[in-house]
């Protein structure tokens, strides 16, 4: 029994297990809609990612000789699920199950388990794949039009070879098959002297597409719909709150559309900004997760703006088409000092100067 | 600005940040109060209110009144004890007292002779008004009132006038924000006649202008009473409001229901009486009522006695002194296995490791819990996923798990730094910490090794400066014999050297 | 290009695309040494930016107007050592006495700068480079910089991490070079954002 | 000012210290400096074996120095002759601009007929696995023959003769249009390179200036 | 300060514990933390790992050599420059002879060799040791850290060049199909395979800790057990 | 070649030189007195001028730690606290305090033993004992840092330590016992005793 119990001695019931169920339910409808565009080609990334982050928690638990109950907090299959949701559907199985360990053991267990890593997990397994892998990492899958070429991704077997045989295994030739982001597609031409209108004119780019899913991208970054339907579900129910997602996106939309309008045939419109690449997955779920972002409002808001200056830069003048999971990791970097510099008012303390 | 502007307005709804809302489980807010049978034995412990301990003015043996001074003030920041009932003091040694540390206090037994008969030594005032405002206090101190909100600090010591802070408002804190507790509800609905009578003098004491009475809103009979009988009183033409305050939590504490009130933050380091303001308790207040008009020491309270465990859950006025198990027992507890007994409200008040413990002055609540509250409270620590949850329930605007990890850590500097000191011990951080982080206990632990430190610090100081002064007096004692030799040398033939002289 | 975006650029690029620590590997010894508490890694910050900023623009000098007249360019190494070795001693002794506050801030960082290559990195790389004597006091000032961010943002995350249950093979420096290394990988986000 | 004796010391003795390092340092120097020539004068030569074909001379002794527009310093053109002394190809160092990450430099040897004897990459930071696919020499060797008037300068993509690699189109790019560059430079200061001095004494002052 | 001073001095008489020391106890590398500039920043592949390494070792040997022939003339004040214009003669001598005769690692080398200047571990080294003591003691430990140094580049620069490309010294031994692991060719990877290899080493230190105290405690067993008896 | 051998010594030798002037004399100019260091170090320890560190009391060991000629762990009643503080001062590695620090004691004269020959009054540091000679002596309890060292010199032994009264006002909180706050104790003490 212990001798010493501290007040208070009511709790809320609120649980570290409930939060992530919570962000986990928030993430259906991206799920869903990735399984709906990638078939069971979707099924099959998601559940393995999830399962390699589970078996590396466990095992890295077990080998640390510590207690394997943290498994049930169901935090490792968050990261996971994340995980999955930012690759691309035609990733080959053992990159994904290397990205799971990546993200538990090098993103998470190295650090001590949950709650000790400074950067987001499962974002730093996707920067190592895609820097050691960047060939795969950024051939996208032509979404829903492949039962136009013949490739029916319903079909069991056919996802099945897919997912373990990899792009050799397509039917048809892999240009035919595969097609560039936006993002990337934009900063291709861009390197060419092409315009950013005529860019997105050759694309056949449509907002009402990004916006549903039917733009090229990882599994669960093409619907900004049912992104934006999960965090709403997060901030309804307070898991998060509104400083970070609003903070990133506002500063996205900003920037984008301060440089639009200065010069609208070298610079995309904001609104292009907000739907495409990972920016809406990075801003409800990634740059949130609370364990590597900062705990006081004002800290969030800072990290939000950072987050949102570093995303278009890179996106705009950088070297890789896509910035968001850049910016959410090079912001982790900075949270300490921002959670020690943006501490709240103190009741009744004059504010510090410097 | 803004914020204030809108305040002026009457627009204020939450203007203090942070704070919670706990399932209050009020049960016992219509059980009238119910006076509680004298016990066999009351243990009067000498040090009932912050601050200095009394000393002990009877011998074992010696024949008490109701009401007499049994232990005497010792400093400024103490009021002294008085025999909760007549009858004969048996023993005087230390007894358990509701504290943390399980500790002892010297204790002042006294075995009652049933005839509950008064001390009538002091007067009652009842033209309060024309009195010298100074033998008011005098009269509360003797009285050996201490805040009944919880704190149990030397009311005396706040009803002062002071030209350079002078009070405009008194704040009657009848918000009660803890769960369970219901004893300032059940006073002000069955006792408001007293309760305002008791303001009024405070209010002539510190010569206020307005005097507030604030309750939340889930005590309507309560806001009903206290408004019907200043609606009667206000025709003296008085300037008394009842506030009606949105539940929250801890809206009760001083600073926070000042801030809520007068829409100004009480300055780090400074007391409510530089923002004008002084905040009582309900129950103090009644105190200082029966003190000057009754000319009745502190010898009773209210208290609530709930919690799941208790079969017959209510609120009781109770005898400074009486054994908590006797009470328990009254409410028909006997058995405390696996139940979780407090002293006072689930949030604040101290968990104790057994029943036989006297009520004291600050015992606003007993409670009895079983497994199902407390598990879930002192469930098993998980690491930090730092939330966030907690800075934003923090009412003080603190950021409890980067305070936490300092205190753990024993860094008392960065600690500081991060404003430990100015932590309330509210408990609405480990409240809703999804970690069940014990916050608070880590601030605790924080506090008592600083407090721990600078003991050392000042001690170490002091002994230095002691080693010094007795260096320099023997060294001028060596210079004062070496110099006599000197003399002495000078005139006899050749002595010793200095350098022999000196190693000796 | 503008002089002013010319000079953007180089700050730019030394500070967050060619970053001395993460991408260039100069000055890790002290990286990974005087990063344990932010107050000492922003110390040795500034200490670094003083000395980096002074050794370039000295070296420069040198290189101008003694090893290039003299045809010595083979006593490069050992000219530019000797100056960032005098120059430090004769800093620290002279803030030692001149400003006691300030040596509580900086004196004892200055010490290890001497043996930090990225000071005779940046001296070695600014002649290389061609730069003018503006251009290279900038391009130390930026590297410094660069070396300054890194250094203290570790030490934030060295901080964080110090309460951390990491496992015990991981514990100490193992764990800390994994979380430069996490850096280095965010760090290369902004790769390509300026050419040079 | 008077120094103590310690402080004498400090100064002697890093005097001391100094002149016998700079000594030794002296003395390797002139060891080694005709290794060194010699060590960079053979990285040289191969490069350019490496794009030039058979030569009776020595073409880092027959240069030409051009300063072309826009580059700080003058290009070298290395020059290799056949037996009789006519030119067979001349060799210089070009630099692509706009690689994925940075500067690409190609050192490239155009035959007196404007078609490329060889071409090889010196210098590149593109990415390991994607942009590196330039440094094949299979994919160089496509180079091997062209000239302004046989081929299409671009990759397949862009309606070219040149292979892209998947998912990497800018390196590739900028080579071929680098080469492309290169070789219009070349077809303008034929003349200079090619006929005899006299000539180029003026172009070479139009091209100094 | 993080140059020698900071890390303790073991104890060491016979040579073989100097060389010890100097290889596995005291490690620039896996001890120190030091020197790890040109550890990181040439390390992509083993062999560039080696030439490092054999550069480091010849510039220790002599300025350890040097400086503990000269320790008694050189007052303390003017200690550190007179010591590192002796390192820096030494090191530019090396470049000046792999220019020379090796001129294709020299370029490689690039930068990292006139930094070997300032690598701490060899400063430290000569403030350490060989201001301290003999010549030929100065020699073995000269030989033992340059050798441990060497160890932990060819270790390290291995281990990248497996895991980025698949080959060791240039051999291709993980075969075709494997798939390159760029990140262990880029800077991070540089890190991360050190923060490995360290966790390994500390492994290797908790092992060989927890025999010796093991026999320490059947030693000190035994005259407990003695007593016990008699 | 030997001309530009020349060159090379003179110009480096020159800047040496130049370097070591610059040297010597800004040694002399800047030239600094008196080291606050003790000062500061006296201030963090705990006073008790016990002699365990192996000096005549807290103050020379100050002087010793400031001079580098000690180590930061001798000050036994300090314990871990003080070494950490000290080496936090001078920058140094913390070393495993001596001993393991022990409860606080106070010295307790039984006064009916006492002959009141004062020796104790003599030993004592901070001046703890109070007393007239052929009386008996007193330990202020409330001064005495428990240093023992006037057990020594008493002559009847009736010195005794007793464990100094613990205070309700002075008890604080321990740590929580929950698992990772006892965790994080182990690591802090194992991290200082490696
Ligand atoms: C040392 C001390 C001095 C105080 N002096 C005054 C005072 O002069 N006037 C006053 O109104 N309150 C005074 N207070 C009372 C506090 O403001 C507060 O009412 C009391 O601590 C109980 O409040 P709580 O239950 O919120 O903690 C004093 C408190 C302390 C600890
Ligand atoms: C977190 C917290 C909650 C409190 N809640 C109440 C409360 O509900 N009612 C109350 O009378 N005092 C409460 N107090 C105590 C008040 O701050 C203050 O001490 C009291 O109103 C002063 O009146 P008294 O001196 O008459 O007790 C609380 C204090 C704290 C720190
Ligand atoms: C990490 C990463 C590295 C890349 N490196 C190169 C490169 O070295 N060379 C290149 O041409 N494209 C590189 N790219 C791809 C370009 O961004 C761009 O998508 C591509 O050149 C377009 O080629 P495509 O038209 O064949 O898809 C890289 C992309 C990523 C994400
Ligand atoms: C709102 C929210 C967002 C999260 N986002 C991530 C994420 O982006 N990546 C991840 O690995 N884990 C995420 N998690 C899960 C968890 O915080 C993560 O596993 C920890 O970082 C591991 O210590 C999230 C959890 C919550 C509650
Ligand atoms: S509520 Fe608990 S888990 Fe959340 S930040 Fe605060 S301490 Fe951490
Ligand atoms: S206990 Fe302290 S830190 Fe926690 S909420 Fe209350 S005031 Fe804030
Ligand atoms: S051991 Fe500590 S307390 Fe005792 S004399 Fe030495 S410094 Fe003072
Ligand atoms: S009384 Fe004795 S133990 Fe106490 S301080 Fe004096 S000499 Fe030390
Ligand atoms: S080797 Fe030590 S700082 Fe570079």
């Amino acid at each position: 029994m212990l001798i010493h119990l501290s007040s208070p001695h009511i709790h809320s019931g609120d649980s570290i297990r409930s939060q992530m169920m919570s962000v986990i339910w928030a993430l259906i409808p991206a799920a869903l809609v990735s399984v709906y565009i990638f078939g069971w080609l979707a099924v099959l990334q998601i559940s393995s990612c999830m399962l390699a982050c589970l078996a590396t928690e466990w095992l890295t638990l077990k080998w640390m000789g510590r207690s394997t109950s943290p498994i049930g907090d169901a935090s490792a299959a968050l990261t996971g699920l994340l995980l999955a949701l930012t690759l691309p559907a035609l990733t080959p199985w053992w990159m994904t199950i290397l990205g799971g360990i990546f993200a538990i053991g090098l993103g998470k267990q190295v650090y001590g388990g949950l709650g000790y890593n400074p950067f987001n997990p499962a974002l730093s397994a996707r920067i190592i794949l895609l820097i050691s892998f960047p060939l795969q990492m950024t051939t996208w899958i032509i979404p829903l039009h492949a039962s136009l070429s013949g490739l029916n991704l319903y079909d069991v077997s056919l996802a099945w070879t897919l997912f373990t045989s990899g792009i050799a295994a397509l039917p048809q030739a892999v240009d035919a098959m595969t097609m560039a982001s936006p993002l990337g597609y934009v900063k291709t031409a861009w390197t060419q002297g092409i315009g950013a209108n005529e860019a997105l004119q050759t694309y056949h780019y449509s907002y009402l597409n990004a916006f549903i899913g039917r733009e090229a991208g990882s599994l669960g970054e093409t619907s900004a719909l049912a992104l934006l339907l999960g965090g709403i579900y997060l901030l309804a129910r307070h898991t998060i709150t509104w400083h970070i997602p609003f903070s990133f996106l506002a500063t996205v939309a900003v920037l984008a559309a301060t440089a639009n309008t200065l010069d609208p045939n070298h610079y995309t419109p904001p609104l292009f900004h907000l739907l495409a690449g990972g920016l809406m997955l990075c801003v409800f779920f990634m740059a949130t997760d609370p364990v590597s972002s900062p705990v006081t409002p004002v800290g969030q808001l800072v990290f939000g703006v950072g987050c949102g200056v570093i995303t278009w830069s890179i996106r705009t003048w950088g070297g890789y088409p896509e910035g968001a999971m850049f910016a959410v990791v090079l912001m982790n970097c900075a949270v300490p000092l921002i959670d020690h510099y943006c501490r709240p008012k103190v009741y009744g303390q004059a504010r510090k100067k410097a | 600005m803004i914020k204030h502007f809108f305040k002026k307005l009457g627009f204020s709804s939450a203007p203090f940040a942070g704070g919670i809302q706990p399932d209050m489980q009020k049960w016992t807010e219509s059980s009238a109060i119910e006076i509680c049978p004298l016990p066999p034995l009351l243990i009067v412990p000498m040090k009932q209110h912050i601050g200095q301990a009394c000393s002990s003015l009877v011998k074992v043996g010696d024949h008490v009144l109701r009401g007499q001074k049994i232990a005497k003030a010792e400093g400024y920041v103490s009021v002294p004890v008085h025999a909760p009932t007549s009858g004969k003091v048996i023993k005087i040694e230390e007894h358990a007292i509701p504290h943390p540390s399980g500790m002892g206090l010297a204790s002042i037994f006294i075995e009652p002779d049933g005839l509950d008969e008064r001390d009538t030594s002091l007067q009652p005032i009842t033209d309060w008004q024309n009195m010298d405002v100074g033998a008011l206090r005098e009269r509360v101190r003797v009285c050996g009132i201490a805040g009944l909100g919880g704190a149990a600090f030397p009311t005396f010591i706040k009803l002062v006038q002071d030209q350079r802070n002078p009070i405009e408002t008194v704040i009657l804190n009848g918000i009660e924000c803890e769960p369970f507790l219901t004893n300032d509800h059940r006073l002000m609905v069955e006792h408001s006649q007293e309760i305002l009578h008791g303001m009024k003098i405070i209010m002539h004491m510190v010569g206020a202008k307005q005097g507030i009475i604030a309750i939340e809103d889930n005590k309507a009979d309560a806001i009903q009473s206290m408004q019907d009988t200043v609606d009667d009183a206000n025709i003296e033409g008085l300037n008394i409001h009842v506030r009606v305050l949105p539940t929250r939590y801890p809206q009760g504490s001083e600073k926070q229901l000042i801030e809520v009130i007068i829409g100004k933050q009480v300055p780090a380091g400074k007391l409510p009486m530089h923002v004008g303001v002084i905040c009582q308790n309900i129950g103090t207040t009644k105190a200082i009522y029966e003190a000057v008009v009754l000319g009745y020491p502190l010898t009773e309270r209210v208290m609530t006695v709930s919690g799941d465990a208790v079969p017959n859950k209510g609120n009781l006025l109770v005898r400074l002194g009486t054994s908590m198990r006797f009470i328990y027992a009254q409410r028909g507890l006997e058995n405390f296995e696996g139940l979780q007994i407090l002293h006072g409200g689930p949030m604040m008040g101290e968990r104790l490791r057994h029943p036989d413990i006297p009520v004291i002055k600050s015992s606003t609540g007993l409670l009895a819990l079983s497994q199902d509250f407390f598990k879930q409270a002192h469930a098993v620590e998980e690491p930090c996923i730092r939330c966030g949850h907690c800075s934003e329930a923090c009412p003080i605007g603190l950021t409890p798990n980067l305070l936490a990890d300092h205190c753990r850590n024993e860094q008392l500097e960065k600690a500081a730094d991060y404003h430990l000191f100015d932590c309330i011990e509210c408990g609405a951080c480990s409240y809703v910490c999804p970690s069940h982080i014990p916050l608070v206990h880590y601030f605790r632990f924080g506090k008592g090794q600083a407090a721990q430190v600078r003991r050392e610090q000042n001690f170490a100081e002091a002994s230095r400066q002691r080693s010094e002064s007795r260096d320099t007096r023997i060294q001028r004692e060596k210079d004062e014999k070496a110099a006599k030799r000197k003399k002495v040398r000078a005139t006899h033939a050749p002595t010793p050297t200095e350098a022999e002289q000196g190693k000796e | 290009m503008s002089a002013f975006s010319d000079f953007a650029v180089i700050l730019l690029s030394a500070v967050l695309v060619n970053n001395y620590v993460l991408t260039k590997f100069l000055g890790i010894c002290p990286f990974l040494g005087v990063s344990g508490k932010t107050e000492t890694a922003i110390g040795m910050s500034f200490a670094v930016m003083f000395v980096m900023t002074l050794a370039s623009t000295a070296s420069w000098l040198v290189q101008q107007y003694i090893l290039i007249p003299l045809d010595l360019l083979y006593l490069q190494t050992i000219f530019f050592i000797l100056i960032i070795a005098t120059l430090v001693q004769f800093i620290e002794m002279m803030i030692h006495k001149v400003s006691p506050v300030l040596y509580q801030g900086l004196g004892i960082y200055l010490p290890l700068i001497t043996t930090n290559c990225a000071v005779l990195g940046v001296a070695l790389l600014n002649v290389q480079q061609d730069n003018t004597f503006i251009t290279s006091a900038l391009y130390g000032f930026g590297a410094a910089l660069g070396f300054a961010l890194v250094l203290v943002l570790f030490s934030g995350l060295r901080e964080r991490m110090e309460g951390a249950p990491v496992p015990d093979a991981f514990k100490g420096s193992a764990v800390t070079l994994i979380t430069a290394g996490m850096m280095s990988l965010a760090f290369l986000g902004f790769s390509g954002l300026v050419k040079v | 000012m008077k120094f103590s004796k310690e402080q004498w010391r400090m100064v002697t003795a890093l005097l001391l210290v100094a002149v016998l390092s700079t000594t030794f340092l002296g003395i390797t120097n002139i060891l080694t400096r005709a290794p060194i020539a010699e060590a960079e004068r053979q990285a040289l030569m191969d490069a350019l074996m490496q794009v030039l074909p058979k030569h009776n001379n020595d073409p880092i002794q027959d240069t030409r120095q051009i300063s072309l527009p826009k580059h700080k310093q003058a290009t070298t053109f290395y020059i290799s002759r056949n037996q009789n002394q006519s030119i067979n190809a001349i060799a210089w160092e070009t630099i692509a601009p706009d690689g994925y990450n940075g500067s690409i430099r190609i050192l490239m040897a155009v035959r007196p007929n404007g078609s490329l004897n060889a071409v090889r990459i010196t210098y590149h930071q593109e990415t390991p696995g994607l942009g590196d696919g330039i440094m094949n020499l299979s994919w160089l060797d496509a180079f091997v023959g062209k000239s302004l008037s046989n081929a299409h300068w671009a990759v397949k993509k862009d309606g070219g003769d040149f292979d892209q690699f998947t998912g990497a189109t800018i390196t590739p790019r900028a080579v071929v249009k680098a080469i492309k560059k290169g070789l219009e430079m070349f077809a303008k200061q034929r003349a200079y390179l090619f006929e005899d001095k006299k000539e180029v004494a003026k172009e070479l002052k139009d091209a100094l200036r | 300060m993080h140059c020698g001073s900071g890390t303790e001095e073991q104890v060491a008489d016979t040579k073989g514990e100097i060389f010890a020391n100097g290889f596995w106890h005291n490690n620039a590398i896996f001890a120190q933390l030091l020197g790890m500039c040109p550890l990181l920043g040439v390390t992509t592949s083993a062999e560039n790992g080696f030439w490092m390494g054999a550069a480091t070792l010849v510039a220790l040997l002599g300025s350890n050599l040097v400086v503990s022939l000269v320790r008694d003339f050189i007052p303390s004040s003017v200690r550190i420059p007179a010591y590192i214009t002796i390192i820096a003669a030494f090191v530019s001598m090396i470049g000046m002879a792999m220019n020379a005769w090796m001129h294709e690692m020299y370029l490689i080398l690039g930068l990292f060799i006139p930094l070997i200047v300032v690598n701490c571990a060899i400063l430290g080294r000569a403030e350490a040791f060989a201001s301290k003591n003999t010549p030929v003691n100065s020699l073995v430990d000269a030989l033992a850290m340059g050798s441990g140094f060497t160890f932990a580049l060819v270790l390290l620069g291995g281990v990248r060049e497996i895991l980025g490309q698949g080959t060791c010294f240039g051999f291709n031994i993980l075969g075709d199909s494997y798939p390159d692991v760029l990140m262990f060719i880029l800077p991070p990877g540089a890190f991360i395979a050190l923060g490995f290899i360290l966790a390994g080493v500390n492994i290797i230190n908790r092992r060989m800790a927890a025999k010796k105290e093991q026999q320490a405690l059947q030693t000190t067993q035994i005259p407990i057990t003695l007593e016990t008896q008699s | 070649m030997l001309e530009s051998l020349m060159y090379a010594i003179l110009a480096l030798g020159g800047f040496a030189l130049f370097s070591g002037l610059v040297l010597a004399i800004s040694s002399k100019v800047f030239h600094i007195e008196g080291d606050p260091l003790s000062d500061k170090i006296d201030a963090l320890l705990p006073q008790t001028q016990c002699g365990q560190c192996g000096f005549p009391g807290c103050r020379p060991y100050a002087d010793a730690v400031a001079s580098n000629t000690v180590d930061v762990n001798h000050c036994v009643p300090g314990g871990e606290r003080t070494m950490l503080a000290i080496a936090d001062v001078m920058g140094v590695e913390p070393k495993a305090v001596d001993e393991e620090e022990a409860t606080p004691m106070v010295a307790f004269i039984r006064e009916d033993e006492c002959i009141g020959c004062t020796l104790c009054i003599k030993a004592c540091p901070v001046d703890a004992i109070v007393g007239a000679p052929k009386q008996y002596h007193t330990v202020i309890a409330d001064h005495c840092t428990g240093c023992v060292l006037c057990l020594e010199p008493c002559p009847v032994d009736c010195i005794d330590m007793i464990a100094k009264p613990e205070l309700l006002e002075h008890w604080s909180w321990p740590l929580p016992d929950t698992q990772r706050a006892q965790t994080g104790l182990e690591r802090r003490e194992s991290h200082h005793h490696d």
